[in-house]
């Protein structure tokens, strides 16, 4: 095997547990961008969308069992904002991400109860387990490609709308000030409502288009919210084009790491230089000084 | 000496029901239900009915030291079965010595027994066995290169450690040697690491979470096509369905459970293997899995135990356990000595590949 | 100065009360899981004066739990013997840093004594504490958390992935540690009151001290920055030592706690290096009201005791997740607190409704 | 004798050049006022003789000591002390633990003393305390003391700033627009305080855009536009500076007294 | 009657600050509230948007009862709140936070030019995140933002707050332009004199009553008013 060969195989293997990484930092960012909550919970989403859509796969064909999975998760999604956010008055950010956790926690044993402990997963929705696609002599799996198709499908539309569209202003400036947006005639609460309900469907596509390659099980949302976190701060928060390439690097850097370190180590480098990059730019790569998640608590 | 008859014989059971161990500690405490049930239903033992008290620890070892600590004290058990896992058994395995407890483990690390704790024994196969089958068939297939992955579990560790003890006796050199971590969603990048190392005839992996499936499918995809030798943790039928196509041809070595059905009919533990796998099935509607049967064999270990005692005293129920002979269990046939707290032959194993998708003995 | 006496008074009482509860009832072993759970409860404590006081999230306590209790687990249980011989070991050996002893199967070893090992750790922890404290205080927010918890997901993959900390395993056969005047923490059943009345008396010493603080000098530069820092720099507050400082005393309570509870359970394993422990401890800062010492406090014991005691089974989890939305849905400043503001409420507006016939008739 | 000397002050934010080569003395015991358009760089000047942003060139000399290196702690240990435009109280505080924070910079004990409540320390936190409570009757609020600083309207939270500045004992005050929020009844009051306060030998460097208040109390007057000065002198020579009518002071309100007929073209017809 | 509230109270928490209180604003008027620090009339304006629950009496807009409504219906009834310390969307541009303003306005594009014309600094600014704006630039903004939502009542809280006279002028000569587009307006101000030239009719508020009410210019003339209002102008001062 040629080293260019190695080093194209290492950055395809980075590239697909990046992509993975950025379908939830995306996730993580639309919620934060909305209402500046942390959603640790979003690993639960993208966790619910594999075991549902896996769960419909035994009476749908594929796209519909996807396409129910993420209206179910959405459903689920504004369904916890309504029950668990909307009656809280006057509650700080951090009050908000500490019931995410127990969202998280909570519906983690839900899963548990209502499915099993067993792994699932959807069928690859081109080609099996040993396919793959070859660029100069590397080889990718087939998944991947769906999941980087995905990715750049929501970001591209999750841009416009935040930037572009009435709606999508409406809700970043809920995040920004919400009694200004109250008095702009905002209603706010629908808005959260909303912002959940969609970056639940974002985390529930993810889901499905991830599964095939890694599996499902009714833990596999915590370690994913983990570095989808990750991702969306290494990128800068509020941006869900820095979310995909925070993703990409961090994957990129384990695969890399790979190849010098022992592969237990290969978090250490990842962590380690997010790290370095927070403390040379404190607000993430493309994140901007005065961004909300720069604010405290 | 068995005293009141009402009085039930109480044993206690430390699995990690949920948590990152539950697909060991899950079937592992529907088992020993399943079993109680039968053995209460067929009058008990010595004319006790049996009390398992099961607590989840979840997989961490402190709930694993409160939790022990809680079933010797205060429910003053009999015996222990479980934890699941090694490293809760490892921070179990002093505190059950030094208050004379009775420990029966569900982990396969071999440091549970060895140093052998005198009140600590453990039921799952050995790992240096399994090594020994793996090693035996590379060199029938005339492999002496192999890279060795493995997850950064307790099983991981102590099979990896296992294994490079055992390379060298064995003529076989390890070229590299990787460990993933336990919740890893895709592994292309090590076993492309495994790639570029010039002259690797055979992958080792080894591990019990289900990123063996992982590793059988990447290696495929980065078209590693050289065989893939997996510990015995891949004895749930489970992570061959997952991994789809690519686990074809997959060799491991493993307890009889999972081809129960080739076994010949006179082989001495087709019945009590048939019979579990009849009722795990039919009662709880999934795949058994050879982890299920380390608590079976656990429990069954106890039991034997104290029919062969006659007595409820734990020192001596732990005396007639250490000397158990001939005891057909799911993972072999036991025969415990005081330097022996497994009890396992180098035969409790067998060869297994996958066909078509099935598990089957692998035959030369 | 009687008014802060009387939280004291009152919970020393109620520490006495549960364990004369408890000899009386025959229920003694309660008070193993309950010592467990006050050690971890001092990790909440110092999470409280990070979060509550300084308003400065970190998701990695737990790191700093497991880097004291694997500092000493590891000095205490590594035998030394090869170094017998050489003149440093003897001189070591003479100041009891290096102590003689046998292991479980009866074998000589020589290790580091507890109280050696204790301030290794302690020295470690600071270390740590200030590496990455020192840059990572300049970052607020979220990024602060992710900061933190991305340092705790480093120690716990070192912690999983070195032979010398016993990889998955964790490290066992941690010795008792003799403190002196006859006091001993240990995990063995026959000291068991004594330690009880060691974990909560120095959790009490730590929350008086802890209460003094934040009552002092101290503990308002350290408000001031939870609420303006700009306006607290520019008002004298150097608030970069001040975060790093209050980072660091956190980390050594947690690190204390770590080494008194792997001494008391005799081993430590990876799983309280884990995230979950880290975003654990915080969760329950956060239900205690964070900037309510004495509430996080009790509310981390309560829980951790219940949880550890197996109370909930296979729902563990579920519940504490479920009590967390709870708590913090009805009482977002713990559920004590609810508890004084209903009392003044009643007393407020008994006024209000005297105040509003008064309007009736102007 | 000079107590602050800024010398060619610059600072730039993008493109944007906010202070511009400013260059300006204040003398012991002054009550100096700096006026400007919205937007003239006003506060952004506060904030870099205050520390809060560096000066891109130039230098910042506090009796004759360059201090434009030194992190906003260390120059309100110096003697600078300032309020802020936008009222930046430690809101979840009452308002004399806000006073009493002021006193950081004249204490000294730290975590050590503080955890182990030593007798000094003991004695220090009452004087703290005695100190701050004097403050706040200075402003007035002594009926306030122990509500929250949350719940105080705009202008009692201006006058618990001014105290918790006070108690700092600045050598030089900055005040930032403290009348702000005031009417003008209470901004007459404001203007003896501050007189009151120059004449316990602080100096006062004000920004005020309350005209009022300017012309009433201050010695010298400072014009800024676009971040350079364009005027400087005694608030009656300033106040007829065409330059400074015409970008500042405009005809019409400002010089309205109550009732005067040029005020009334407003008026509907 | 555009504006009519009857008795009102409420308050913070336990705390009442707002202890009945009855006012009325006719269409076409300017109303000024007067009155010191701490009085209740910032309380009194977010009430009547629905920031803040009443307590007890009532409140109709247009004649019809509002007053539970949450806050984000009273755009949709043309009434607007500048609220005190402006308020603005910091992170958000200049631009987005016109567009804001506008949510709930069809022509908000068109809009946007209008206000940019009446306020060129904004358009200096368009681009510029708003959070970086000067004191007197994020009030423009503010007021600004408010005018694209097009309201019929206008509820000012303080919007001459930390601008220069030059800047204070203008503001007052924009709120009776926008008088004279139609806008019914509430305005509540410390500057005093201005406001009573510029207003029809007055209230004064007093730890949260209404202690004086009548014609503007009337109020002007009372001694009570200029004793405890007013104060001295500056010129007066100087000479
Ligand atoms: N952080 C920043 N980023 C970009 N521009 C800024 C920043 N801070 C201030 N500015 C700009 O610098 C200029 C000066 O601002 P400054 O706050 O100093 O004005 P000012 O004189 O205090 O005005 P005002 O009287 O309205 O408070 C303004 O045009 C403002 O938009
Ligand atoms: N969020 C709040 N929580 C508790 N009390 C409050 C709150 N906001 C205002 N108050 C109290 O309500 C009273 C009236 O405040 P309000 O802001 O309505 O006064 P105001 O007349 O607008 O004063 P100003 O001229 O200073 O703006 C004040 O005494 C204040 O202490
Ligand atoms: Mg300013
Ligand atoms: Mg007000």
């Amino acid at each position: 095997m040629g080293s260019e060969i190695l080093i194209l195989q290492y950055l395809l293997s980075g590239i697909t547990k990046g992509s993975i990484y950025a379908m939830v930092a995306i996730g993580f960012n639309l919620i934060f961008s909305a209402t500046g909550v942390l959603n640790f919970a979003q690993g639960e989403f993208v966790m619910l969308g594999g075991m549902i859509a896996v769960t419909l796969s035994f009476y749908f064909p594929l796209p519909v069992a996807v396409a129910g999975a993420v209206v179910i998760v959405a459903c689920i999604g504004c369904l916890l904002e309504l029950l668990f956010f909307r009656p809280l008055r006057h509650h700080s950010i951090l009050h908000m991400i500490i019931i995410t956790i127990g969202l998280s926690i909570v519906i983690q044993e839900a899963a548990l109860h209502i499915w099993d402990e067993k792994v699932r997963s959807l069928p690859y929705f081109t080609g099996n387990e040993i396919s793959s696609v070859k660029i100069y002599g590397a080889a990718i799996s087939p998944q991947v490609l769906w999941v980087l198709g995905t990715i750049t499908v929501s970001v591209i539309l999750l841009h416009i709308f935040l930037r572009y569209t009435l709606q999508g202003r409406a809700m970043r400036a809920c995040s920004s000030n919400p009694e200004a947006a109250m008095l702009a005639g905002i209603n706010i609460s629908n808005m959260r409502t909303l912002a959940f309900g969609l970056s639940a469907a974002l985390g529930a596509l993810g889901g499905c288009v991830i599964s095939p390659i890694t599996m499902t099980q009714y833990e596999a949302g915590a370690p994913l919210a983990i570095k989808g976190f990750a991702a969306a701060i290494l990128g800068g928060l509020g941006n869900p084009m820095a979310a995909v390439a925070g993703g990409l690097l961090i994957g990129i850097i384990e695969a890399f790491s790979v190849s010098k370190l022992p592969a237990a180590y290969n978090d250490v480098s990842a962590f380690a230089i997010l790290l370095l990059v927070l403390f040379i730019r404190p607000h993430g790569l493309f994140g901007s000084p005065s961004g909300q998640g720069v604010r405290e608590f | 000496a068995s005293g009141d008859k009402n009085k039930p014989i109480k044993i206690g059971a430390i699995f990690s029901v949920s948590g990152p161990a539950s697909f060991l500690g899950a079937p592992e405490e529907k088992t020993v239900r399943m079993l109680v049930d039968k053995i209460n239903a067929e009058g008990g033992v010595l004319g006790h009915k049996v009390e398992v008290i099961v607590k989840d620890s979840g997989g961490s070892p402190e709930k694993a030291v409160s939790f022990a600590k809680q079933l010797s004290e205060e429910e003053k058990v009999l015996a222990i079965i479980g934890p699941s896992t090694s490293g809760e058994t490892m921070q179990i395995k002093q505190l059950c010595e030094e208050n004379k407890m009775l420990l029966i483990s569900c982990a396969a690390a071999e440091k549970i027994v060895n140093p052998v704790a005198k009140y600590v024994f453990k039921t799952p196969q050995k790992d240096s066995q399994a090594v020994t089958w793996i090693f035996q068939t590379m060199k029938d297939k005339g492999i002496s290169k192999i890279a060795v992955v493995s997850s950064n579990d307790g099983f991981g560790a102590a099979g990896k450690g296992c294994l490079e003890e055992m390379a060298k006796p064995a003529g076989i050199e390890i070229l590299a040697n990787e460990v993933y971590d336990k919740q890893a969603t895709d592994l292309t990048d090590i076993l492309t690491k495994v790639k570029s190392v010039a002259g690797v005839q055979a992958v080792v992996n080894w591990s019990i979470v289900p990123a063996q499936s992982i590793v059988a499918k990447n290696m495929k995809q980065i078209g590693l096509n050289v065989p893939l030798f997996q510990s015995h943790g891949f004895g749930n039928p489970l992570y061959a369905a997952k991994a789809g196509v690519a686990a074809e041809g997959t060799l491991f070595p493993a307890g009889r459970l999972l081809v129960v059905d080739e076994l010949p009919a006179d082989h001495p533990q087709k019945a009590l293997l048939a019979a579990y796998k009849k009722d795990y099935e039919s009662k709880y509607k999934e795949d058994v899995s050879t982890f299920g049967g380390h608590a079976y064999d656990a429990l069954l270990v106890v039991l034997e135990g104290i029919k062969k005692a006659g007595t409820l005293d734990r020192d001596k129920v732990r005396d007639a356990i250490e000397n158990l002979k001939g005891l057909a269990g799911t993972a072999g046939v036991f025969n415990m000595t005081p330097e022996d707290h497994t009890g396992l032959a180098l035969d409790a194993f067998e060869m297994l590949t996958v066909k078509d998708g099935k598990f089957t003995i692998y035959k030369k | 100065m009687l008014k802060r006496l009387i939280p004291i008074v009152l919970m020393a009482a109620v520490i006495v009360a549960v364990q004369l509860l408890a000899t009386a009832l025959e229920k003694e072993y309660c008070l193993t899981q309950l010592t467990m759970a006050i050690y971890y409860s001092m990790v909440v404590m110092g999470l409280c004066l990070v979060m509550g006081y300084a308003g400065q999230v970190s998701l990695g306590h737990g790191a700093f739990f497991a880097i004291g209790g694997y500092t000493s687990a590891i000095l205490t249980t590594r035998s030394f013997l090869s170094l017998q011989d050489t003149w440093w070991a003897g001189i070591l050996k003479r100041l009891h840093v290096f102590v003689l002893r046998e292991d479980m199967f009866g074998s000589p070893i020589m290790t580091v004594s507890p109280w050696a090992a204790f301030l290794a750790a302690m020295i470690v922890t600071f270390i740590a504490a200030f590496l990455i404290g020192y840059p990572a205080l300049r970052l607020k927010g979220h990024y602060l958390a992710m900061a933190t918890l991305g340092f705790a997901m480093i120690v716990h993959k070192i912690v999983l992935g070195s032979a010398f900390a016993g990889a998955a395993d964790g490290i066992t056969g941690v010795p008792e540690w003799t403190l002196g005047a006859g006091l001993v923490i240990t995990g063995k059943s026959v000291a068991r009151v004594q330690n009880y009345y060691l974990a909560s008396g120095i959790a009490l010493v730590i929350l008086i001290l802890l209460g003094n603080l934040v009552r002092s000098r101290v503990g308002r530069a350290l408000q001031a920055i939870h609420d303006q820092e700009t306006a607290a720099n520019a008002m004298g507050i150097n608030t970069s030592a001040y975060k790093l400082q209050v980072f660091i005393v956190s980390a050594l309570i947690a690190a204390i706690a770590g080494v008194l509870l792997t001494h008391y359970t005799g081993g430590i394993g990876p799983s309280e290096s884990s995230i979950l422990k880290s975003v654990r401890y915080v969760a329950l800062a956060a239900a205690g009201g964070m900037a309510n010492l004495w509430s996080a406090s009790l509310i981390s014991t309560l829980i951790n005791y219940l949880s550890l005691r197996d109370w909930f089974g296979t729902f563990d989890n579920a519940v504490f997740g479920a009590l967390l939305i709870i708590i913090i849905s009805i009482a977002p400043d713990g559920p004590f607190k609810p508890l004084g503001l209903w009392i003044r409420r009643w007393s407020s507006l008994a006024r209000v409704r005297t105040g509003e016939k008064n309007h009736e008739t102007p | 004798m000079k107590l602050l000397e800024v010398l060619n002050a610059r600072r730039s934010f993008g493109g944007l050049v906010a202070v511009d080569q400013v260059s300006f003395s204040v003398f012991s015991g002054q009550i100096k006022a700096m006026i400007g358009p919205n937007g003239a760089g006003k506060t952004t000047l506060f904030n870099i003789i205050s520390g809060l942003l560096p000066t891109e060139t130039g230098k910042i000399l506090f009796k004759g000591k360059n201090i434009h290196r030194l992190k906003p702690f260390q120059i309100a240990h110096a003697g600078i002390s300032r309020t802020f435009q936008n009222p930046s109280l430690f809101l979840k505080m009452s308002v004399l633990e806000n006073v009493m924070v002021g006193r950081h910079s004249r204490t000294r004990w730290g975590f050590i003393g503080c955890g182990l409540r030593f007798p000094g320390q003991i004695r220090e936190e009452k004087h703290i305390q005695e100190a701050a409570l004097e403050q706040i009757a200075y402003v007035g609020l002594e009926h306030l003391a122990d509500s929250p600083a949350g719940s105080l309207g705009f202008g009692q939270r201006r006058m618990v700033e001014l105290a918790r500045a006070l108690a700092t004992e600045p050598e030089l005050l900055l005040l930032d627009e403290p009348a702000s929020g005031l009417n003008p009844k209470e901004t007459e009051d404001l203007g003896l305080l501050i007189r009151k306060i120059r004449d316990t030998g602080v100096t006062i460097l004000l920004v005020e855009h309350d005209m009022s208040l300017v012309m009433d109390i201050s010695d010298d007057v400072l014009v800024l536009h676009n971040g350079s000065v364009i005027a400087e002198g005694t608030p009656s020579a300033v106040q007829d500076d065409q330059k400074v009518i015409s970008v500042y002071l405009g005809k019409g309100l400002a010089h309205a007294a109550p009732g005067e007929k040029s005020s009334m073209r407003l008026r509907r017809p | 009657m555009l504006l009519q509230v009857k008795n009102l109270q409420c308050g913070y928490g336990a705390l009442e600050v707002v202890h009945g209180v009855s006012l009325h604003v006719c269409t076409g008027e300017i109303v000024g509230l007067l009155g010191a620090n701490g009085a209740g009339k910032s309380s009194l304006l977010k009430a009547m948007v629905g920031l803040l629950t009443p307590w007890h009496g009532r409140i109709w807009i247009n004649s019809r009862l509002s007053g539970w409504a949450p806050a984000w219906r009273s755009v949709s009834n043309s009434v607007v709140l500048v609220p005190e310390g402006r308020q603005i969307f910091s992170d958000m541009t200049v631009r987005e936070n016109l567009i804001m303003g506008g949510y709930h306005n069809p022509d908000r594009k068109s809009d946007i030019d209008i206000i940019l014309d009446r306020f060129p600094k904004l358009r200096e600014r368009i681009g510029q995140v708003a959070g970086t704006l000067s004191g007197g630039e994020q009030q423009m903004l503010a007021l600004g933002r408010a005018l694209m939502a097009r309201p019929k009542l206008l509820l000012l809280d303080e919007p001459s707050m930390g601008l220069a006279p030059l800047m204070v002028e203008e503001v007052f000569a924009e709120i009776l332009k926008l008088r004279d587009a139609g806008v019914t307006i509430l305005l509540v101000e410390q500057n005093a004199t201005a406001t009573l030239q510029i207003a029809d009719r007055a209230y004064v508020m007093e730890t949260g009553r209404i202690i004086l009410e009548g014609e503007a210019a009337d109020l002007l003339q009372n001694p009570e008013v200029k004793r405890a209002y007013l104060g001295k102008s500056y010129k007066e001062v100087w000479e």
